[in-house]
């Protein structure tokens, strides 16, 4: 993993924090393993979230106590989760007739790279020699219409994630809505990326300088706030 | 906190517009959401695409819609039966028009609609008037003709309990057309028998997730459209 | 409705009684509206068939007594029906996956009009003023891999039913394996009828005579014995 | 009457030839008949066309049937895992075959399969590696890729109840892929954790149908793979 929590910009809790922000309340949501999971610990108290799982649950809650794990109660990452009231079990087919049918409002998901016109890498490096692996990711971006990003805005060798086009093979080609890195959160628009916010600690120089593609700059750039619990 | 029950079936029909499609649960009277489709009627939305397995009965519920002259066209397998007078006559009269599927691409494009796939290929219809003008591919030998997802912008559908979320479970054969059309709706109403509590229906036992699910209105005791019949009704 | 119970040859329970004895123990049926209902009524006693509805049931069995009709417990014919131990519910593309991926072992429906090539139709005249309404007999006829007929041998005008090609629209091509008559049973194989047994009373004269198509007269022909009961 | 309780997860296997495709239920561990599987590396039957979410994890159940060289195919969507060794280490040496498919893909393949619709168009995987070679088409405006139906001889999934008709509730998000795999198997074979007589599971909550199962056999207290692995079991 990289060293998002070291250097300037937002830490991963804070990427997962300034993420929840923008999920409303009574959204079905869809988590990614890693960073994306974490998106559940900030949602604000006063939204109410629904959360989905491709392995057949909707209404799931967090990991259970030590001692208390079910392995036939866990979540698309194999980790062992709780029911909150009013959940419920379906096959695999149905789990993700509710993903291709767009009815899941959000996913949020890693990315290894993200292209200007919304294209998304984020399942092979296309290296010979490994094992190629895809999950529900395909289906994921290909059917939820907000599909957001979280992601380091460089890769752990410095080279930008965020590119004109991605070199990497691609999970899909134009969906990916916004993205959330340690520097920003930029949408992908019919233009390219668009700066939104900006995290406290980096300038619009740095995000040019790390973004392998144009970056839009809006005259009335925001400063991210993430409060000091986070 | 989410909470979709509305408190009338005429608050949870109020945005239905005209020339908007509505797919209606049932089979015959079983299943059929009869007060939510009176509601209709008294909303006054005309110029409607009508997805049901049949026509109506009588002169209430589906057949009531129908003979109010607010339905443009029926999407349906099996349009005519005993009691079904009221659109065999707008039919013969050219004021309403029909789009006969076979009752199982009728579900399947329906579940397909739902389930965000476009098209499918099916045995069904090969080598009769029902497939003229459609696509027909051979697959390992046999052939199949090419049928498209269904997808409306509401539907109404009766189910047996349903709680806040919008979770439900529906009550014998009442079940067919629902769980389907609930997926395959932008808007999905329900009247059902019973509103419980977000912990009352096991998690095992949900039929239709309340993801599928926007409005839940209880109905704890709906009229039997039969009934009805027999006694007379005519809806309004 | 014809004059089957008037003439020679079997009466319409005798018909329905003859289809029941091909229903092997175990199997998954379906029973269209008409004289394949009564097919229920004569399987013998020592076989075990779970009845198919297309609305939803599997596992239901007779009409209930007087008083106890459930309006939202009804087969495909809309009639009042009752559960047996070990039914089930399921929705309207469950139930139709179930026919159209070859799950129900035998339907058994009326007919206008088979051909020797096995072409059935049962659902349209083609009359200009008629609502056309096939219900789902075309998924059934697709899906079912045994498709069995029940039908008067002629038409109420004495026209044969069974023909070289349908004039009617058809309901489907090549699906009909077996056709029971007041005439006889009749087997529909690659080169055509084949005769497989014959009713009581009635000839291979009268057979060839109200057949529209050529029929293979078997040398061991067998005289069909119903019991006096039926 | 009919009865489909089998004595022993012997007899309950007995049938797999080699050569067959068998769909294996489970999501991980979750739903994993593990003591089917192991039933049937003891069978014996080999070049198996497997099809699973997974490749298994330690040295038990699916990874164990991989390990000990009778899979000839894997079609997974995920194949790799912190605990998967054994597939990697033979697909690296070229002693396996991968066909990998997106998991809902998969899902809706094994569906297809099961419901008699032979070919569907999903928009899953447009403009990816795994579009390559296969067919693309516009639907209103949006591109999608043409997935064909899979089928099997066998399935081997784990229920939670069943009755001797077949009929199975499942428990928890065990179910994932068992419903969908019983529909598409010519064979399916069912470990339950209780059988029950036939009046024994109500008609409302029955998830799997009779019609799609063929044998079951009781195994009440069925191992946990994650407790295997952590105890070090290799299986034999």
């Amino acid at each position: 993993m990289s060293n998002a929590d070291t250097k300037a910009g937002l830490s991963r809790p804070q990427m997962a924090w300034r993420a929840a922000q923008d999920l409303v309340d009574g959204a079905f949501v869809n988590l990614g393993i890693g960073i994306p999971e974490m998106v559940a610990d900030f949602v604000p108290g006063d939204r109410q979230i629904i959360y989905h799982t491709e392995n057949g649950i909707l209404g799931f809650g967090p990991r259970p106590a030590e001692g208390e794990e079910d392995p036939d109660l866990i979540n698309a990452g194999k980790k062992p989760v709780t029911l909150l009231p009013g959940a419920s079990f379906f096959h695999h087919a149905d789990s993700f007739a509710m993903i291709r049918g767009g009815h899941i409002d959000y996913c949020i998901l890693g990315a290894m790279q993200v292209s200007a016109s919304g294209d998304l890498a984020n399942w092979s490096t296309g290296a010979p020699d490994a094992i190629p692996a895809v999950g529900g990711a395909m289906d994921l971006v290909a059917g939820v219409p907000n599909v957001f990003i979280i992601t380091d805005h460089v890769t752990r060798t410095g080279e930008p994630k965020l590119l004109e086009t991605c070199t990497y093979p691609l999970t899909a080609t134009g969906v990916v809505k916004r993205v959330f890195t340690d520097f920003g959160v930029f949408d992908v628009t019919a233009s390219g990326f668009v700066l939104k916010e900006i995290a406290p600690g980096v300038t619009v120089d740095m995000i040019v300088e790390k973004t392998g593609a144009a970056v839009e700059i809006p005259a009335d750039l925001k400063v991210i706030e993430v409060p000091d619990t986070v | 906190m989410i909470n979709k029950i509305c408190p009338s079936v005429e608050a949870a029909v109020a945005d239905i517009k005209d020339g908007a499609t509505v797919m209606i649960g049932g089979f015959g009277e079983a299943g059929s959401p009869i007060e939510l489709i009176h509601a209709l009627i008294d909303q006054g939305a005309r110029d409607l695409t009508v997805i049901n397995n049949n026509t109506g009965n009588g002169q209430v519920g589906l057949a009531a819609l129908i003979g109010a002259g607010r339905v443009r066209k029926m999407i349906c397998s099996y349009p005519r039966s005993s009691q079904s007078k009221v659109f065999p006559e707008l039919y013969r009269r050219g004021e309403i028009e029909l789009e006969l599927v076979p009752q199982g691409t009728l579900a399947e494009r329906i579940r397909a609609g739902g389930a965000g796939v476009p098209a499918f290929y099916t045995p069904t219809s090969v080598g009769t008037p029902l497939a003229e003008g459609k696509e027909v591919r051979e697959i390992e030998g046999r052939s199949y003709v090419l049928e498209y997802g269904l997808k409306a912008d509401f539907a109404l559908i009766r189910a047996e309990k349903a709680d806040p979320l919008g979770n439900l479970t529906y009550y014998k054969a009442a079940r067919n057309f629902g769980p389907i059309m609930a997926m395959a709706a932008k808007t999905t109403i329900v009247q059902a028998r019973q509103v419980v509590e977000a912990s009352g229906i096991d998690p095992e036992v949900v039929v239709t997730p309340g993801i599928f699910v926007n409005k839940v209105v209880e109905v704890a005791d709906p009229a039997i459209e039969s009934v009805l019949i027999e006694q007379g009704v005519s809806y309004p």
